[in-house]
Parts: structure tokens; C-alpha cells; sequence
């Protein structure tokens, strides 16, 4: 029994009206624009506290089973509370690993013990997860992680060390990708999955300082740490399947993301308008045709991103080369990101010299840390390189 | 502000259907030694393939069913234009249609009545629209005077060579008229053109002396906002055909570099010439999301705001990433490249000709500027 | 018309001699992790180090004997600054070096020889041209009023915090004057910046209300062409820096791919990597040579028009290098790069203050567009 | 005993006196810009009676020996000559792989036999050289040059086929790379380096049209052609190093070449005034702001190019990257001849889709068929892909 559109019509109102009933006012202190910046306590305390103020109100883990904290309505229902989130510029749910990464994947194949355990948590943002995949000899290369799970009676006993743990200061649990059996043939079939606790004796989180100069991520070092058995997800070898699957959720809510606003939006008309007042030449910046042309040049690569998103359902638009549009979106849409905050600092004449931290600068410093926060994702889940690598050989069929 | 604005994208079964029917046909009618054949001709094309194509309703696609069309509109030619770009085949389809447009937007009915329907017959149509090589310059140089007479000349007029009749801008008194000229008008007064891409006709044509017949000419209100629409309509189908040639042109770069071995190993392997691959893929699926958001955007009425971005963009687009696949083509292919026998040159010299016609990516970024930005 | 016009380039003994002593100073007293003690301290230097530049007789290379320099002019700083650059190493030598050279141009003999002996003995100067964010704006908005008091303030004024003296470009009736300050006539009316480049310091400076002495205003003719001269050998000293500091940045790229495996490979070997690096390289190496030229160009006399094109030229060339190498450190770093413990950081924030100090790239190349075309 | 400033200066008014007086009037055929670009006879007549000329007015070959035709003088007054020639704008001086390549090599290590033999006819332009390195399978990859040159009696016999054989179809003399070792361990010393006549039984050249629809370039195919031994340069197995020789004598007369303007120079400068009468939005196109910044760059590009040049020898702006600047000239000055011509054509408006041919076309054309040919230095003697490959490798130190 699908919603009408009238039934959805009016829940889109509804929501609106929460939010902007709801949006909180301005903290006095910068907004992590993704959950890979919450980097004091206070930002911490900021977004838990919202987090649950919207799941609370019913907009948050909308599909997910009513028996664990959702709502048990249609994704449709989600996507429409995300758009209003977005709309209404409200602060992100940061707890992004667990609302799109661990809860779907317990949702899909978890027991109905790990059901119960875990997803309420992730949705109130009791629980805070964090993700360990990536170590510091093998940032590109996840199939070759060598932190070791070792069984020992009803426990495993992991040592190794894990790198750019989001939030791993602050989480209570990892989602975590560990070598069981060094010995397998492929390396990929030595892995396996584990829902590991963060508060067991073993295991240390040192945050990691950005080139930002914040915190939001930490190495992850386990010495013998010892969890119970019941940990493994699956079964021991099927880690490196499970961990691609959960890299399937982040698409939203019709792939079984628990939904909420993961990340700030920023586009070149928030560009355009920050602008506002910068002069060249004694005229405005905007004025100037060179800056213009390249402004054109950033709405032209933005907008064909969004166009190239709807244009992704169309078969017939699509029919050349398959899996072009999804697998090249990370290296454009993170590389776009790069490319136009770099711009936006340009284009602030001399005060795109000035920090977060002077209360002069334009949009408290708002764009130089973003640009360089960009690299978290040119750089982050497989390097833009990469990422064009695996376009050139999956989409074109070039040699490896 | 709304800087991305619009981004409506639909594609009709209509448009399916052609599509489907034109790669076909250009696949198994056009291959490349075709296209070579028609290198040296003087007409660049097969006329016996352009009546099968005009069979097909091609010519008809964008015009209304009064005058024998499928009244489709602009937008359902361009899945057409896109495969014939693909196969780079040479046709007076786009300057046929963009004339027809031309009439169809500012004529009379009489004239609509009576010129249109030849022209989805297979006729030939083509328009005169530069008087230099500035796409971005005001007014028009071509007179028409009180005595019906032409005193001027235009550049770079497409298929002028084989059109039953020429569109021309011109100036009465200071207003933009059309003039159809017929093909016997206009005997001795071609100079043929040689261009760059070698599968394209063109040339200039003198005017100067010309008597045109009053139910030739076409006035009013409504050629400006013709002339407007068409020229926006004229970037949208160069795109839409460049688009085309850009895939083609990726093609030719990945079978090669998937073939071609250098130093032991397949070139393809190597990322200086992998990874510029990848950025004429994605270059060129960004052209062709903004050529088929423009089509879902044209409708009979003039074209509104939204229209025109999109046009504009597509045609900013196409250029840029054609000219890109083009030059990186003869580079990638090395020696073999720079040889004539080689297909890069046939992208390479599409790319240089379709930059220039109807505006070149900074022509149309320079107008989406004060669209967008003021 | 000869728009490549003047390729001088030549290199004394006595710059070649500074290159070598300036090298092996800031290879010896500024390795990166000096570089680093000094990011949060409050004057972003290391006052000693800044007395032993002193006395090997930096801060007078651009001044005449008369007032205790060495005479050998603004060109022959630019290896100790491009030395300096390369290793990171922050001090007002730059700042002292322009505001002594604004006074030496512009003037009278007495307030040289007031002024300019104490900065060749270890005195810190600095020069306050912005009146707001932009490089290309025209007039002054601080103003000298006829009773020598002050209305206005200026933007990111560097070393203000230690500055003995600072020399701001104001407007007294229409006309450019430039006003001396004494530290303590400016207590309390620095606003620091934070600055993203974390070597540097800066301050905005609220003047309103301050008593400029007579003996302190400079005026006459010669200070609008001081000031035109001084903004250009100011792009000329950032640039030599940033080349400097381009080349430790290209080091530490190098460095890296020469040592990090991937996927069982040095990183190094990819040419994803390799071939952005040559174009650093190259950059790099084009910002040397138009800096060495502009330095051949400099005299002690007005800046002629080779110079003032070689000038913007070093610094259109030398942000624009810095700028690419600094963010293709951080992302060739890969997760290393993203930690503020990586020396890519301090490249990437270097190049972006780079950029804006005395113009950026566009608006050098804007102005260079005038000089050679027009 | 060095020339003096006064005889210099004196020598240089006298070129430059000869040559405006003798500056061929247009032949009204658009002439090569390159000795790559001699497609018919009609042009080969006209540049082989220009070379002639120079040559008998004794400014070619002025450093070489007197007994072989040169001129005996220091390499000095040669380039002179050559600046004068540039400046008057005169035409190239084709024989360039007699002049730069075979000659220069003869001059330095051939017997008194070879020198007499071909040395006269070089500088004459009597005898066209042309050069046998590249074959079609291994276009960037000299050292795995395979056709086979094996020794029988005082002859060798000569199978295999070059490519990109400049004028082959016009020279009587290649500079050829063969192999007479297959089985050597290391495979460049399986080669050798043969003096090799044309005009012999078994060579055929089969002419190789361009991109730009002329032709300039042959295949030579070589079957069972037999030579005489004595054509073999050295002796066997020293080919690599031989032709790796000839290779550095194209920086000039100081290096051992004869001379003579071996390429048209095209500037920015050509092209901005090549752009008058164009306009752009109804104003001259130079007034464009975009374009205007377009040219800056290229104008920089260019005098960068030239400082380079300067700089090489002053060894204090050098010494951090040994070799940077002279082995990165061919990828730059190549790289920037493509973009700048590429550039000039879009510049044009509507006429940049005319080509030769078209009465109307700006400068005949010139413009388009330099675009095309410029690939030639971007492809030929190792493409842009592989000198960045060497720069990173030699000068950087970057892995291989």
C-alpha cells in the first residue's frame, strides 16, 4: 500500500513546519559541515542532542522496523524528512557510520540479538559508531588490512592498529575489518567483520590533527584487546563481502540508510553570495569577466552533476557506458568540491589570506576550512587517482 | 538566486524510438570508409542516403503535422542529430531543420504552407546567418532595400551548395526580415568554402543585386525572437551532434589503447593516457546531460530562460570536450595519429569546425554570465 | 610590437655569494621543525635568528652605503628571500626591506637619514598600502588631514606587532603622502590577524585619530611613483619567497613518492603522480627565471616598464605554481597529507596567502594584458 | 685567435645586407615551416636553390673545414648567420638531417673518405639525407630497432622496414639504425649505424600522408637491399651509441652543425597580429578580457621558454635540478607550440573552420594546418607522455 501523493504532500508540510520550528540557532562556534569534523565536545554535545531531537519527532530511521526505533513507513517518507533537512539548512545527524553504514547492514543480516542491541542506540545517537577499515600502510588498499582477529575459546583477541577513525574518541563501537586467517589464498578471503566494542581494555584512540588544525578523526590501536566472540558479523572469510556491502547503503534510504542530513551542501550560489562586497579592481568581484567565466565554468560542472544524477534512471541516456555516471560521481563531485572552494578563497582578494579565528574573514573562515577539509574525499575512500583507475577499467575496459 | 536552476531531464518514447532507429541506421549506412568517400565529393553526402533518411520522417521530425511532420519538435531531432554525429555522417539534416525552424517560427501561414512541405520531402533548406565570423556581433550587415533588392553578402553558409532555398537575415530599415532565396537565385553567386572538417560543406554567398519576391520575404514581430530561438536551437543540435562525435571519438581512443602495445605493455595501462580518457568520458557525458536537459526543455513557444541556459551550456559543453577528445586522439594514436589514414583526424577537424559554429564555449559562457550572474 | 621583449638575465658574484651564505643560514638555523616552534608563538620568529640576519648585513643589501646598507639594490635580495622561502623561514625581512625602500625613494634626504639606519641595524619595519581586500582599487581612503591627525585604518599590515616603525600611504587633499608611525603611537590599535598561513603575522590597524609629526609625512611628487615601484618590487620579493618555498614544496613531493609503496609499487612510479609533478617542476622553474630576470631589471631608479612587466610576470607565475604544488602536496600525501603534521600543510597555507599578497595571479596577468597589448 | 667585436659586428651587417637583398620573393605556395613539412617538388626545388644559394654566399656550413665546403671560420660567425636569417624571416635551410645530424657526425669521427664523399653535398643541398630510426612497432622505443642488417662478403643485406622517414622519398642518403646482432644480451649493443644510399635495389619508399593532408614523411622498406659494408659507421654494435651521438648536435653550430634556419619561428606575437580585423562580440577580439588573459599566459609561456634558454648556463640557477631546464625544453616548447596554435585557430571566430585551400582563410590557413603539424613535435623523438616519463626519472629521481 503505497502513500498517495496527497498523504505525502502533507507530510513534506509537516516536516517543514518541524524544522523550522526546530532548527536550532546558531551555537556561536563553526558547525562540523560533515561528521568528519566533529572535533571538540561541545560540537559533539551540539549534534547528539539534535540528532535525537529529530529522531524523536519521528524523522529519523523512518523505514527501519518499529520494534528497534524506527518508523516502519516507506523510504519515500525519508527521503522527502532528508530534502526538508537540506532545505531548511538544518545541522547534519552526524552519526553517519551507524545510520548508513552499521544499521543497514544489521538491518539486512543481523540477528535479531544484534538487532535489538544495537539500532535503537544509533538512532537516538546514544550510541556513537565509528569505522575501521583503513590502516596506515595500506590507505588505498583495503583488501590488504593486517590488524589481526585471533579466536581464543568464546573471545577474539585483536592487536593492530586502524587509521582515520571518525569520531573514534567519541564512539562506542566500531564496525570493524580484521584478518582471521593470514594464510587464506586471496587476501580478501582472510577477513572477517566484527561489531567491536571501543571501551575494552586493549583498545586506544589517538586523535589525529588535521591540516585544518581541528580534530575529527583518530588512529585506533588495539594491544591484545579482547572482545566477545559474538562480535563476528557473519562468519569468519566473509569479512571483505560484508564490508563491500555496507559500502552499498550510503545511496539513502532506499537502499536501507537509516537517513538524516550527513553532510552541508555547498554550492556555488553559497559561493556567489559569500562574495557579496569583495571588490577588484574598485568594482565587484562578480563584475569582473574573468571571474565571471569562471563561476560559469562552476555552475556548468555543478549543475551537470545533478544532471547526470537524473539522468542515471534513464536507460536509453545511459546505454554507452554503463556504470559511468555512478562510478565516476566521488571522483567528480569530490574534485568539483576541491576546485571551487579553492576558487572561493581566490576570489576574496586579500582577505582569502584570513583564518577561522578572525572575526573579519569572510564567513568566519568558513571557506578556506573547507577547502581544506575537500581532501577528506579527493583523498578518502580510494584517492581521486584511484577512483579514475577504477572508471578507466570498469567503464572503458582500459588495462589494469 | 538559483544558480543551477532548472534541472528538469525526461526522455519520451518518442525520443527512444529515434534514437534507436538513427544508431541503427548510421551504424549500418555510415561506417567510417563511407565517410571517407564522401571526403572529396562536392556535396559531402550521398544523396540517395539523405532521401532514405528524409523517408525515415527525419526531415520531418520537428515540424508540425500540418505541413507533413511528426510534430515532434527541435527536441526529438536530437537523438538523431547525436547518432549521426557518432557516425560523422555528413547531411543537410541540421541546416535543413534549423531553416524549416526559421519559417516555422516567423512565417506566414502562406509561406509555412507553402515552403514547408518540400522540405520534409527530402528538399533542402539552409540559412544565412553571419555576415563575418562574430557570432556575438549586433545587427546585420545584409540590406534588404525598398526594391526588394539584397546589397551585402554571408559567410560560411552550410550545404549552400545543394539547398533548393537559403534563409538570410537581413536589415529593412533597421528591422530584421528573413528572405528565402531559391537555389536558381543564387546561380554564379556561391563561393565555395574549404573547411577543416572535410565532411561538411559550405560558402559564402554575394547577395548583392538580388531581387527577392515579396511572398519571399518573411517580417513582423516575431523574426527577431525566430532568429533568437534558432540560433539557440542551431548550438543545441551542434552539441547534440558533437556529443555524438565525442563518444565516437572515445571509442577510436579506447580501442586503440587497448590494442597498441609500447614498451611491452597495452598503452591503456598507462595512467598519462588513462586517466585524460576518463576525462573525455566524463566531459562528454556531462555534454550530453546538458544537451538532453535542453531537449526536455524546447517546446514549440519561444524558448523561455531556462531554454536557454541549457542550450548555451550544452553547446559550451560539447565544444570544449570535443576539441579536448580531438587533439588527445591524434596525441594518444602517436605516429599512426598524425597520419591522414588515421580516424582521430576526422574528430580532430569535427572539434575545430564545431567550436566555431554557432558560437564557441566562451561566446556562450560569456552570455550565460549575465544570464546567470546578473 | 615585441611582446617577449626584454629576456635579460644575469647574475652577479655578489648575488651569487648571498645565495650561497642565504642558503646554507636558513638550511642550518631553519629546519622545518624550527619552522614549526615558531607557528604559535605570538610574533612568528625567532628574534635572535632575526639579529643574526642583521648582522650578516641582509636588511641593508637593498640600501645605499650612506645610510650603512651594502648598495646593492632590491635585486639582490632576492636570493636571500628566495632562500628564505625554501626554508620556511619567517621574519620582517621583507616587509622591513619594501617600507625602508618607500622611504628611500620618496624621501627627503633627512628622513633617509633619520630613518633608514636603524633598520639596517636589526630595526623592524613594515608598510601599510591596503585599505581593503583589493590589490587593483584605485585612491586611498585613509586620509591626512591639514591638522597631520589620521581618519581611516588599513587591512593585513605584516610584522605590525613588531614593527618599530610603519609606513601607510594615505591621501592629504587628493594627493598620496606617506606617513611614518612609531610603535607607541599605535598602541592599541592593532587588530591581529589570523592569518591561514600560520609562519606569518599581520594586523589590521585603526589609525583614526593619530598625530603624524611633520618630520614623519613624506610628500611631493616622488611618492606616487615609490609607491607604484615598492608594489611591484613587493610582488618581485613574495615571488622570489614563493619560488623558494615552491621548491621545498616540490622536495618534500619527491621525497615522498621516492619512499611510499601502494598496492606493492613506490607511488612515485605512477603517472598520476610523476607527470603533475614535472609540471611543478617546470612552474617552478619558470617562476626562477622570471624572478631572476625581474631582478636584473631593478635599478635604483624608477621601475621601467620591462621591470614592471617582469614583476607581475614572476608573481603571476609564482602564485599560480605555489598554488598547485601546495594542493597537490596534500592530496600526493593521500591520508599522511590530510594530518597537520604533514609539511604539506605548511605549503598549501603558504601558497594561499601567496596568492593575495600584492595581487593575485589574474590580476597581474590583467595588468600585464595593458602593458603588452595595448 | 678569437674574432673581434669590430669583425663580428662588421660580418653581421653584411648577412643581414645579403640577406634582404636575396630574400626569395612568395612563390605563392604556402613554403614548410619545418623540413618535416616538404610535401611536393614544387617546394623541394624552391628550398633546395635557396640552400644552394646560402650555402654559395658562404653562410652554411661556415665552421666546417674548408676542404669539405665549409667555411673555416669560428662556430660564432655561423650563428650569427642563423640570427640573421631568422630576423629577415627567410626560408629554412631543409637539408636538416645532413646539416644537424649526418654532418656533424661525419665531421667528428668519419674517415677522410666519408668526408670527402658527403660533406660538400650536404651543405650544397645536392645530396638530401634523410634518417632510419623509428620503425612502425616500436615508435617511441629506438632501441628495439629490428630491421636487420646482415654482413655477407663487403656487403650487408638489409631487411626490415623505418617509418616517419623524413623526405625519404626524396634522399639519396639515410643515417640508418640496424640491427646485425639479434642475439646480443643487452639489446642496444645488437645495433649498427650505416651511411646507407637510397638509390639501390630493395629500398622502397612509399609516401605517408598527414593529418594535415599533405605529405612530408615516407615509409622506407628495405628487402634484401644490399649495401656496401664500408656504409657501416664504427663498427658493428656501436649503432646505439653512434646514433645517441648524432642526437646532440642539433643544439648548433657550437655543437659541430652546419647551420641555416632549420624551422620558421612562430610567436605569439605571429598570431596576434595575425588576429587583426577579427572581432569578437562586435570589438576587436584582442579586447576581450578573456582573450586578452589567454594571451598573457601564452605570451609568458613563451618569453619563459626564452629565459630558460638564458638561465641554463648560470650555474648558481641551476644546481638544484641539474638538467631540469635543457630536459624539459623539447616537452615544453613542443607542448606550447600544440596549445598555441590551438589557441590561435578558436581565436579566429567562424574562420577558424576554414583550412588551405580557402582563398579567405587568415594567412591561407596557416594557422590550422600548424595546429596539426605541431603534433609532430609532440609525437616525434618520444611523445609528451614519455619526456615527462624522463624528466621525472632524470631529474627528479622518481622511479621508473
Amino acid at each position: 500500500m503505497s502513500a498517495t501523493e496527497a498523504e505525502l504532500a502533507e507530510f513534506r508540510s509537516d516536516v517543514s513546519a518541524w524544522m523550522a520550528d526546530n532548527k536550532p540557532a546558531d551555537p556561536g562556534f563553526l558547525l562540523p559541515q560533515t561528521f568528519m569534523e566533529v572535533g571538540d565536545e561541545r560540537q559533539l554535545e551540539f549534534l547528539r542532542e539534535w540528532q535525537h531531537k529529530v529522531w524523536s519527532a519521528g524523522y529519523l530511521g523512518m523505514a527501519w522496523p518499529k520494534e528497534y526505533g524506527g518508523g516502519g513507513v516507506e523510504p519515500v517518507f525519508q527521503n522527502i524528512a532528508d530534502q526538508e533537512m537540506r532545505r531548511h539548512d538544518v545541522p547534519i545527524c552526524f552519526n553517519v557510520i551507524g545510520l548508513g553504514w552499521a544499521g543497514p547492514l544489521i538491518n539486512d543480516i543481523g540477528t535479531e540479538q544484534e538487532k535489538s542491541k544495537y539500532l535503537k542506540g544509533i538512532l537516538s545517537a546514544e550510541d556513537i559508531w565509528c569505522q575501521g577499515f583503513s590502516e596506515p600502510e595500506h590507505g588505498s588498499d583495503l583488501g590488504n588490512a593486517q590488524t589481526r582477529a585471533v579466536r581464543d575459546g568464546d573471545e577474539y583477541v585483536l592487536n593492530g592498529q586502524k587509521i582515520w577513525t571518525t569520531m573514534g574518541n567519541f564512539a562506542k563501537y566500531m564496525i570493524l575489518l580484521a584478518r582471521t586467517n593470514p594464510e587464506a589464498q586471496r587476501k580478501y578471503d582472510g577477513l572477517s567483520f566484527f561489531l567491536s566494542p571501543m571501551d575494552v581494555p586493549g583498545v586506544e584512540t589517538r586523535p589525529i590533527r588535521k591540516i585544518t588544525g581541528e580534530y575529527g578523526f583518530t588512529e585506533t590501536f588495539f594491544t591484545d584487546a579482547r572482545i566477545p566472540a559474538d562480535c563476528l558479523m557473519g562468519e569468519e572469510g566473509q569479512g571483505w563481502s560484508i564490508a563491500m556491502q555496507t559500502l552499498q547503503y550510503e545511496r539513502g534510504a532506499e537502499a536501507g540508510a537509516a537517513g538524516g542530513l550527513a553532510m552541508v551542501r555547498v554550492t556555488v550560489e553559497d559561493m556567489v553570495e559569500g562574495l557579496e562586497g569583495v571588490e577588484r579592481d574598485g568594482a565587484p568581484v562578480l563584475e569582473d569577466p574573468l571571474v565571471r567565466d569562471q563561476l560559469v565554468q562552476a555552475i556548468m560542472d555543478e549543475k551537470a552533476l545533478v544532471l547526470s544524477v537524473r539522468r542515471t534512471g534513464i536507460a536509453h541516456l545511459t546505454s554507452d557506458y554503463p556504470g559511468a555516471l555512478p562510478l565516476s560521481n566521488k571522483l567528480r563531485a569530490s574534485e568539483l568540491t576541491r576546485r571551487m572552494r579553492q576558487l572561493a578563497i581566490n576570489l576574496q582578494g586579500g582577505e582569502g589570506a584570513l583564518y577561522v579565528g578572525d572575526d573579519t574573514a569572510r564567513q568566519g573562515g568558513f571557506w578556506q576550512r573547507a577547502y581544506f577539509n575537500s581532501f577528506s574525499a579527493t583523498i578518502g575512500g580510494g584517492t581521486s587517482q584511484i577512483q579514475a583507475n577504477i572508471v578507466a577499467e570498469h567503464v572503458l575496459g582500459l588495462p589494469k | 538566486m538559483n544558480l543551477v536552476g532548472n534541472t528538469d531531464l525526461a526522455f519520451s518514447e518518442e525520443q527512444a524510438m529515434l534514437m534507436d532507429v538513427a544508431r541503427e541506421f548510421c551504424r549500418d549506412k555510415s561506417p567510417i570508409a563511407a565517410v571517407r568517400d564522401q571526403l572529396e565529393t562536392d556535396t559531402g553526402f550521398d544523396a540517395a542516403l539523405w532521401q532514405e533518411m528524409a523517408g525515415l520522417g527525419w526531415s520531418g521530425i520537428a515540424l508540425p503535422e500540418s505541413v507533413g511532420g511528426s510534430g515532434l519538435g527541435v527536441g526529438a531531432l536530437v537523438p538523431v542529430v547525436e547518432a549521426m554525429g557518432r557516425a560523422m555522417l555528413g547531411t543537410p539534416l541540421i541546416n535543413t531543420a534549423l531553416a524549416a525552424q526559421l519559417i516555422l517560427r516567423s512565417g506566414s501561414s502562406g509561406q509555412v504552407e507553402r515552403l514547408l512541405p518540400p522540405l520534409v520531402e527530402g528538399g533542402i533548406a539552409t540559412l544565412a546567418l553571419l555576415d563575418n565570423g562574430d557570432w556575438g556581433a549586433d545587427g546585420l550587415a545584409l540590406r534588404l532595400g525598398e526594391d526588394a533588392v539584397l546589397t551585402g553578402s554571408k559567410r560560411f553558409v552550410g550545404d549552400a551548395g545543394v539547398a533548393d532555398i537559403v534563409v538570410a537575415s537581413a536589415s529593412r530599415g533597421g528591422d530584421a526580415v528573413l528572405v528565402v532565396l531559391e537555389a536558381e537565385q543564387l546561380a554564379g553567386r556561391l563561393r565555395p568554402n574549404t573547411l577543416i572538417d572535410q565532411t561538411r560543406r559550405a560558402a559564402d554567398i554575394d547577395f548583392t543585386g538580388v531581387q527577392v519576391e515579396a511572398a519571399n520575404i518573411i517580417a513582423g514581430d516575431r523574426v527577431a525572437a525566430a532568429l533568437r530561438d534558432v540560433r539557440l536551437c542551431g548550438a543545441l543540435l551542434v552539441a547534440a551532434e558533437a556529443t555524438g562525435s565525442a563518444a565516437a571519438c572515445l571509442d577510436t581512443i579506447v580501442e586503440y589503447l587497448k590494442t597498441r602495445k609500447q614498451f611491452g605493455k597495452l598503452i591503456g595501462s598507462y595512467q598519462a593516457l588513462k586517466h585524460p580518457t576518463v576525462d573525455i568520458l566524463t566531459g562528454m557525458e556531462d555534454a550530453r546531460s546538458f544537451v538532453y536537459h535542453a531537449a526536455t526543455l524546447l517546446g514549440e513557444d519561444n524558448l523561455d530562460r531556462d531554454a536557454e541556459v541549457a542550450c548555451r551550456m550544452a553547446k559550451a559543453q560539447a565544444s570544449a570536450i570535443l576539441s579536448y577528445a580531438g587533439d588527445r586522439a591524434v596525441q594518444f594514436h602517436g605516429g599512426m595519429g598524425f597520419t591522414y589514414e588515421c580516424d582521430a583526424q576526422l574528430y580532430i577537424r569535427r572539434a575545430q569546425w564545431t567550436q566555431q559554429a554557432f558560437g564557441d564555449a566562451q561566446h556562450h559562457r560569456k552570455r550565460l554570465a549575465a544570464l546567470l550572474l546578473d
